[in-house]
């Protein structure tokens, strides 16, 4: 039934109807186009406040008197650790002088401190994927020999996870109603394409075509539009996307943001073409059997 | 093998255009169907290919209640039925060849099958070398011809032809009549709805006519000018012709 | 009134449907246009009303060549012309009334005029009781005579009537037939496209066939049967009838 | 002509076919729900950045030994001032131990440190609108007899700047990619209702009706149909807002953030409702006259 009649004539009608077809075509790959950017807009904002917001610097502050031995066991240990990224080992003198910079306009503040009084500490990252568990992480060094205090901003790291949840609580609703709109659009221009070849399918109909037979072509028909149009829109949002990195990569303050944003992996976009495909399909079908159903009473 | 029984039609909300019909068509038949416009020759062949419902009655073919079908056997029904409509019911983006095909395409037979069917239909009404063009731009006859060769396509048991010659010329008219004694003498029920006294003149038949809602037998006489008796002329709103 | 001068045709990419077509038709003439089925007239009727434009040659009307006329003086030349399409060229979705009002409304005529002036041209067709159903569900004969309503409506001075009685009863065609020389003979320029010889026995008129791509005057004879002579007659591709 | 053709026949068209019509200003409506979220959730996050981001706070160091009276002179000078808001005075204890809850982890450090070397601060923050002048109100204290040194945090408002210049760029961006995904929907799924009613304009064409004329009923048709989905789209748009904001409240976190949002001005929806009407006008009457002389060849 699809090879001897629903392919060629589905292609057949989006080559005789062209325009028609492309009218679809575009206003498939627009909502496609809406789609993506708001779910890439999304994506981004949460991939990058994720590493970006997230301050998860760990101290160690080591013991007063520790040996250079142990200090550099201690170290060893942690750049061991598969979870630490951009370990390094501050002295009193680097760390008062960190700090001095931290108060800024305060900074006179600290003319009375002697860095005799401060301990060396070991300031390192944790790597993406380890910072929900940078309790247990810095628990774990808590207990190390040679170790006294270990701190880490635990406040800003609430500040960041409360960010992230209205972020991505307004963000899925607000992508939730873009996919509702972008599939009222996609099934409403389908029946409107439909509603207009009624003459068709009634012809056809009174040809002796079964429902599955008529319905064949335009699947077809659909699967190809929908297609068609989740590729020119996926075209669409890579130059979008390349022209808003390349514009934040040149610009040297947000070069290092340019660097951390995403596209859709290859994984997510395989899976959606062939959603787009059976979307258009499905569409098509439901819109001619409803059709049909009222055309034979 | 066509069998109406206590068959009404009313169109929504509108007086009925049929009541109480009783027709019986044999196979093998060849028959006129006529009627002032409007009367209700098209919706007699409606009815017959379930393009629309009776509300009241049945309707056989084959011994088969075909009210009782579901929507694949519809289709199936359908094929069986080769219908040439008044309105022809061509797809205009399609060739004179791929409209033809149309029906034995849709009943999944082999590509070079539905080739020599199309050439062999189309040859019939003279169409063979134009097969390429497209229905759109063709003149209102030349898309008669193509209807009436799609009807033709599937070689079904029944033909029914619904005013198939009002836009042809007389050698054209001449030969689609032809055609359809030919493929009548070779077995096919053909029922012709027509409201050219001319035509049933020229290939008389026996005539069925629908008047006040119902199908009447109308008795033929011997007359060079006219078929019909003079009251089924009056009937028919024939005026007194030459 | 009508001059065609050297008027050739070819649709594009096709061989040429006329060549060379003179054609001399004055003001208040009645003539038949005749010809096989893809002879050329609903050609003749598009160049007329400039649904198509001439491959070569000009077109005039009371003297105005309307090859020359932009967008604006095109639809006002129309309303010149009254025609009755071959395919009806309906809005389907529309009343009987609306339809037939269509032109008078695109005019910007008053409301109560358009009334008016609607309501007597379904008068003269008897459709004037069914004024509100919709066109979509009327039978082929009715959708035709709501075609000639609505290319009265405008009074126009010239109509041109393609196959205008293709789908009625001869009661109905002799009214319509009727109709079209009582307007004739109040002054409007009448030319009915058909291929029916019998019309043209019944409604004796100048007749002109299309024949090799070109139009010529067909020499009427005084025979009851048929009003040309035998050599028209088989032009025409028209059997002995009787 | 508008009045004797146009008008009753475009709302005539729309009740006929009302099919047609549902689809069309579904499809219409969904392509001004996503436009509208687009532009409201880019209006809410520049807004609420530009508020809740800017750390204004503008702190003037008074003079070591500055007398009670002038203290209270400058005091008064500050909170007298419009562009002020929230000024606080704080005395060298508070200061103080202000300091150690902002250095965290790090308040060891200020063991060592003597209240009495520290000077007596006025902090206060800047109203909305005066946070651009910042830099300007600062020197203006700065030369106040009796204010030693004024801190603001510039490098942070350095920040801000970036992030909303990053936001508007890439926001406006991707609104500029809306907007034209949005006038492709609409201009296509004008152009397909229309190419389906080719033979109506042939027909009313045929029968001498001018351009103009023949226009004026879609141009009506269109201009309701975009209308109507306009207003679909404004409530849709209305409900998602007032749930996002009601659930934002509903969160003690979050509730001030929701106070804070902003829907649509009137001011701004009355111009955008007379827009979409004027642009569903103005797409059939192109899409109509492009046809036309297709059909007058
Ligand atoms: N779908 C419909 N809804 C309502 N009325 C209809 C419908 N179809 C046909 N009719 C009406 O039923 C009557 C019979 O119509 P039908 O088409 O059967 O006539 P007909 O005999 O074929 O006439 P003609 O010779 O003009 O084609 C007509 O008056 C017509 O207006
Ligand atoms: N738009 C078009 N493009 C190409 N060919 C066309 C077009 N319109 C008509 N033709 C061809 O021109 C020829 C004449 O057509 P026309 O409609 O004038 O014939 P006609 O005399 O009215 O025939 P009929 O009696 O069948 O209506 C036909 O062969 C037809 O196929
Ligand atoms: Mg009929
Ligand atoms: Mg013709």
């Amino acid at each position: 039934m699809y090879f001897s009649y629903g392919i060629p004539r589905g292609l057949q009608s989006i080559r005789t109807d062209w325009r028609a077809s492309i009218y679809s075509t575009l206003i498939i790959a627009a909502s496609f186009a809406m789609l993506g950017i708001g779910v890439l807009l999304y994506l981004n904002v949460v991939h990058i406040s994720r590493i970006w917001l997230a301050n998860t610097t760990v101290s160690l502050f080591l013991d007063q008197g520790i040996s250079a031995e142990r200090r550099q066991a201690v170290l060893e240990r942690v750049r061991a650790d598969p979870a630490v990224i951009h370990a390094i080992e501050v002295s009193p003198q680097e760390g008062l002088s960190q700090l001095a910079g931290k108060l800024g306009a305060d900074h006179g503040l600290m003319n009375g401190v002697d860095p005799a009084n401060l301990p060396y500490t070991i300031d390192f990252d944790l790597s993406v994927d380890e910072r929900a568990n940078i309790r247990k992480i810095a628990a774990r060094y808590g207990a190390l020999e040679g170790v006294g205090e270990v701190v880490y901003a635990e406040r800003a790291l609430e500040k960041v996870r409360l960010f992230l949840l209205v972020t991505q609580a307004v963000g899925l609703f607000f992508i939730a109603l873009i996919v509702l709109s972008f599939l009222f659009i996609v099934s409403n221009s389908t029946k409107l394409s439909l509603h207009t070849r009624r003459d068709e399918i009634e012809i056809l109909s009174a040809v002796g075509a079964t429902r599955s037979v008529i319905s064949s072509s335009f699947v077809i028909e659909g699967m190809t539009l929908s297609g068609a149009g989740f590729l020119i829109a996926l075209g669409i949002a890579w130059v979008s996307y390349q022209l808003i990195v390349a514009a934040l990569i040149w610009n040297p303050a947000t070069s290092a943001l340019g660097e951390r944003t995403l596209f859709f992996p290859l994984k997510m976009l395989l899976p959606a073409f062939a959603a787009a495909v059976l979307l258009g399909g499905a569409g098509s079908h439901i819109s001619v059997s409803r059709m049909l159903r009222g055309i034979e009473g | 093998m066509i069998e109406f029984d206590g068959v009404s039609k009313s169109y929504l909300g509108m007086r009925p255009v049929l009541e109480n019909v009783v027709l019986r068509v044999k196979r093998g038949d060849f028959l006129y169907l006529t009627g002032v416009s409007g009367a209700g020759k098209t919706t007699v062949f409606k009815l017959l290919m379930l393009l629309e419902r009776p509300t009241a009655g049945t309707i056989k073919l084959n011994g088969a209640e075909v009210t009782a079908l579901d929507s694949r056997q519809t289709a199936f029904h359908r094929r069986r039925i080769g219908m040439v409509f008044q309105d022809y019911r061509l797809l205009p983006r399609l060739s004179i060849e791929e409209n033809v095909a149309l029906p034995l395409r849709v009943a999944g037979l082999p590509r070079v099958q539905v080739r020599k069917r199309t050439a062999e239909c189309l040859r019939w009404v003279g169409l063979e070398e134009r097969r390429q063009e497209l229905v759109q731009v063709l003149s209102g006859g030349e898309q008669q011809l193509v209807a009436i060769s799609r009807a033709m396509a599937f070689d079904p048991p029944v033909v029914l032809a619904d005013e198939p010659t009002g836009n042809l010329d007389q050698n054209m008219a001449h030969t689609v009549m032809s055609l359809l004694q030919r493929i009548n003498q070779r077995g096919t029920t053909v029922i012709v709805a027509t409201h050219d006294l001319h035509l049933i003149r020229s290939f008389r038949a026996r005539t069925l006519l629908i008047k006040d809602r119902a199908i009447h037998e109308v008795r033929l006489v011997d007359h060079p000018d006219s078929p019909f008796s003079p009251e089924a002329e009056r009937s028919l709103g024939a005026v007194p012709t030459g």
